[in-house]
């Protein structure tokens, strides 16, 4: 090695303990486990090591980084596999390289500017995140939304639904070969971020959905805006499905792929379109129904055979879903006051803080030192593209949360990639990790 | 007919071309030495890139045989490619004849590719594929929507 | 010619009826372990450290199929949390949320766990999916799990000292130029 | 015609010119997405905001064959060495734009698990703020660099540790011991 060989590195990038060993450094228990054959032993039987086929030589297998920097694993996920050839025999997900601190920064953010934390961790749905924070909040505070807010929270959600899944569409298209699908893709979701640009602002990280209703009104001639969208994507989504469905790559590279069944998906509490996959029909919006979503009439979509062909035909067919649900919206979104009225929890109107003096000083309580919420602690989930989009948020009666736990629905699904990509091909592994859709940001937190 | 040209110079072109390629081989490691940026090849620079992570474990000397399969394909191939050249310079002469003959040999050749893929060397297929009963599936028939009226956890698809 | 795929074992008898009738998971009926319902409605339960794996399980009988989440709590610098009478606060606090697919219910088991030696036993195999949690509570919180598989760091890297989410562990806040930076350093 | 009225055109150009059109004009980034700012890097490679009117849309994924890198999102302290990595690996000439604020300075995660800035590791070119940074942003970054391509000198300044401009020498440190900061107490 030549001497400007920087031998501090060769050590920082190895994770030790956390990588894949070798299969004479692994316990024959352990490479079971990981060989995920045997997932939940049956009360009373004693599997024997040799079941497993582990007499593979070690100078057979090779074992690879599909690593933190890498084209198709969707951000920073870093696989590490073991191949015979091409077929993939064990896997084992390194992450954590994307670890931001999202729970310590949220214990040091006031609940008014938590959503501003919680917003970068699922950044491809970020309503949803502010959603989750905010229902936890008010539940905590105990108050009561107006129904118009409780409406334009659900707009949005769906909206940011609707544009997620246009951004699976593009990327699991283009994973699967097919380019022309990427732009698809991203040019009806321009149309969905436009929107958000025009109702919050911008078009990512909103910071839009507070606890006590939403930071403003929606933009007048916004029904207009949306109808624009919901026709465009409507009309799209038969030209995604004829662009791809009857591609026989396409079919060949979905098809019987990545399979799953109910029993693993539970074990493994894969949740949203993977469990879906599978015929379990479990979707919050419908089971434990939260905002209004028992108001509005939708269909929950379930697969057969749990396989990616089944995931993709779900997402494709929950934004038809999406659709519908944003048209009965549109009718009937209710008037009034977009946030709730109580002077302790939303800031006064900008325009009120010049005439009272009251006002001013509920405005500058809340944003100095925000508003107290009521010690408890408290789990609420909603229902994310990716899954159950659960927050578990203990809160010590000061103004800043004590402990802000996100559960993400990606960090959990993750589990079940080894168990659908053991025995695959590495191109369908390519495929497998884009049909669980996994977002770093919400893995790592 | 072509006059063909007497004695020796009718290797001329041949010539000329050997001597163009050794010139241009030449002239471009010249060329890459002289323009490229003068840089000593750092340590990172020869480590085999491995997605960003610095391999410990030296790559694997075994391949397996699956991958030389696909090379002796080729191999193939390129054998019959090499006597097609001498053939297309008189394909002409030979008329009728020239053709049934590099047909013949073509079928030859393409019997044992035939044999070659009944055997299963390009069956890269993967151990565990979910074989379907149902060929054409479309995005309709391979979901179910469960309404509002069924509960959740009932909804089986068919 | 390919892999000879190792034989896929069935998962065992599916505790799970995922599909048929509806099954409604009474909370099994668990003598001396304390029960209170939290602020969002969902029953939680407080068992003793010993006897926490003993509930999780009967749960899972009862029918809560699926694990959502597993997270833990650091409860040092709390003013003082309301607890059901019979239970002992300690500094560290597990909890589990069970979710019921056919019963539409989620149960919350919170165990508390003593600073001296942090240890609780793993619910990893009755719950394949609380690996990852596990050891991301691990991580986070030096909470051991007894009988996890494999309990190593997973967000931080391998070196790392320390367990960031503990409340004594600093934010490790960079001082920012301007000298009146809100925060503690 | 005299000499003060030849436009200037191929024949009249200098190679060092020429040379440094034609990189400017196919710059190739290399895949670096991290987080948020990745899917805005996305919709730049995208038809809307169409990234390949500058030579640009090959988002090459390794890093042999890439002259750009763009560190779309937060650097965490874990993926610190796997990004000095990946740009040691990259040929010269190469580039860096340090994509949005938590590239660029750790921006609103001032904690234990952030970079502070990636300049802490790579030499950067071209800093786009913004978090994410809007596409139109991305784009005046990106031509902000083909500007400084087009002027700037042939062989890269760090070419011999030498040329560094003296007030960068002594701040940026071209060789970082440890990349991996100490964990703060």
């Amino acid at each position: 090695m030549t001497p400007d060989s920087p031998t501090t590195f060769t050590r920082e990038t190895a994770e030790g303990a956390q990588e894949m060993a070798s299969r004479a450094a692994t316990a024959p228990a352990e490479l079971q486990r990981e060989v995920g054959s045997v997932l939940r032993l049956p009360e009373g039987t004693v599997v024997d090591a040799s079941d497993v086929d582990v007499e593979r030589g070690d100078d057979e297998t090779m074992i690879i980084n599909m690593g933190p920097q890498h084209p198709s694993t969707h951000g920073v996920l870093r696989l590490m596999m073991e191949l015979d050839g091409e077929t993939v025999l064990r896997t084992k997900p390194v992450i954590g390289y994307l670890h931001t601190g999202m729970e310590k920064t949220g214990e040091e953010l006031t609940f008014q500017q938590g959503a501003t934390n919680v917003t970068r961790m699922d950044y491809l749905s970020p309503l949803n995140n502010e959603l989750v924070f905010a229902l936890a909040t008010e539940q905590l505070l105990g108050i009561e939304l107006p129904p118009r807010a409780v409406w334009i929270r659900m707009l949005l959600s769906e909206l940011q639904r609707v544009s997620s899944h246009l951004m699976w569409m593009a990327t699991n298209g283009m994973d699967v070969g097919s380019t022309t699908m990427m732009i698809f893709g991203f040019r009806e979701r321009e149309l969905v971020l436009a929107f958000f640009e025009k109702t919050t602002g911008v078009r990512m990280n909103h910071n839009f959905i507070r606890p006590g209703g939403t930071a403003a009104d929606l933009p007048d001639g916004w029904e207009d805006d949306v109808e624009v969208i919901l026709d465009n994507v409507a009309v799209r989504l038969d030209d995604y499905d004829e662009l791809l469905t009857g591609q026989p790559i396409f079919r060949e590279r979905m098809e019987g792929v990545g399979a799953i069944s109910a029993e693993e998906a539970l074990a493994l509490s894969a949740t949203g379109p993977i469990l879906r996959s599978t015929g379990v029909s479990w979707d919050l919006r419908r089971a434990m129904p939260y905002l209004a979503y028992d108001q509005v009439d939708f269909d929950v979509i379930v697969g057969t055979y749990g396989d990616n062909f089944d995931r993709y035909a779900i997402r494709l067919n929950e934004i038809r879903e999406s659709v519908r649900i944003l048209r009965q919206v549109l009718e009937r979104l209710p008037a009034g006051d977009y946030r709730v009225q109580d002077k302790k929890v939303t800031p006064p109107p900008r325009a009120r803080i010049d005439e009272s003096m009251e006002a001013l000083i509920h405005h500058f309580k809340i944003f100095t030192e925000g508003y107290k919420v009521p010690e408890g602690e408290v789990y609420v989930a909603v229902e994310s593209p990716r899954g159950e989009l659960g927050c578990y948020l203990v809160s010590d009666g000061s103004s800043k949360p004590y402990r802000l736990h996100i559960r993400a629905p990606s960090f959990v699904n993750l589990q079940s990639l080894p168990v659908m990509m053991h025995g695959g091909l590495v191109a369908d592994a390519v495929a497998t990790i884009s049909s669980v859709d996994p977002v770093m940001g919400e893995v790592d937190r | 007919m072509v006059e063909p040209q007497a004695g020796m110079d009718q290797y001329l072109p041949i010539l000329i071309l050997f001597i163009l390629g050794i010139l241009f081989a030449g002239l471009s490691f010249v060329a890459s030495s002289l323009l490229a940026p003068r840089k000593r090849p750092t340590a990172a620079k020869l480590a085999p890139y491995e997605c960003g992570i610095i391999p410990d474990r030296e790559p694997p000397q075994r391949f397996p045989v699956r991958f030389y399969l696909v090379a002796m394909i080729f191999i193939i191939f390129d054998i019959e490619i090499v006597f097609l050249y001498p053939w297309a310079v008189v394909f002409r002469h030979l008329g009728a004849f020239g053709l049934v003959e590099v047909l013949v040999f073509a079928g030859a050749v393409f019997v044992s590719f035939l044999y070659l893929v009944s055997n299963g060397a390009l069956n890269w297929g993967p151990a565990k594929r979910l074989r379907l009963a149902r060929p054409q599936r479309t995005t309709e028939s391979t979901i179910a929507r469960v309404g509002p009226e069924q509960g959740p956890g009932t909804g089986r698809a068919a | 010619m390919g892999a000879r795929a190792p034989r896929r074992r069935a998962p065992g008898d599916a505790q799970v009826s995922v599909a048929g009738t509806e099954v409604d998971p009474a909370s099994p009926v668990l003598p001396d372990v304390a029960r209170a319902v939290g602020a969002d409605g969902h029953e939680v339960l407080h068992p003793a450290r010993d006897r926490y794996h003993e509930v999780v399980d009967a749960h899972r009988q009862a029918g809560f199929e699926m694990l959502a989440d597993l997270t833990a709590v650091d409860y040092l610098a709390h003013p003082g949390r309301v607890l059901p009478d019979g239970v002992a606060p300690a500094r560290f606090e597990v909890a589990a949320v069970l979710l019921s697919v056919s019963g539409r219910r989620r149960v919350r088991v919170r165990v508390q766990v003593p600073e001296d030696d942090p240890v609780v036993a793993s619910v990893w195999d009755l719950y394949r999916g609380a690996e990852a949690m596990e050891r991301e509570a691990y991580d986070m919180f030096g909470i051991v799990f007894e009988g996890h598989p494999d309990l190593t760091r997973i967000l931080m890297p391998e070196d790392w000292e320390g367990h960031p989410l503990r409340k004594d562990f600093g934010v490790g806040r960079v001082p920012v130029q301007f000298k009146e930076a809100p925060g503690p350093r | 015609m005299g000499l003060e009225d030849l436009q200037h055109n191929f024949l009249t150009g200098r190679i060092e010119d020429l040379v440094k059109w034609a990189r400017r004009n196919s710059v190739w980034p290399v895949t670096f997405g991290l987080a948020c700012c990745a899917i805005e890097m996305m919709a730049v490679g995208a038809a809307d905001f169409d990234i390949s009117r500058f030579g640009m849309e090959v988002f090459r994924a390794s890093p042999r064959q890439a002259d750009l890198m763009i560190v779309a999102g937060r650097v965490s302290q874990k993926m610190a060495p796997v990004l000095r990595q990946v740009y040691d690996q990259m040929m010269e000439p190469k580039w860096v734009i340090s994509m949005g604020v938590c590239a660029s300075t750790g921006g609103m995660f001032n904690n234990y698990a952030i970079v502070q800035g990636v300049d802490q590791i790579v030499p950067v070119d071209v800093y786009a703020p913004g978090c994410p940074p809007s596409p139109e942003m991305l784009l005046h970054a990106i031509l902000t660099l083909h500007e400084k391509i087009r002027t700037g000198a042939i062989t890269r300044r760090r070419g011999a540790p030498a040329a560094a401009p003296e007030e960068l020498a002594g701040w940026v440190p071209e060789r970082p011991d440890a990349v991996r900061l100490g964990t703060p107490k």
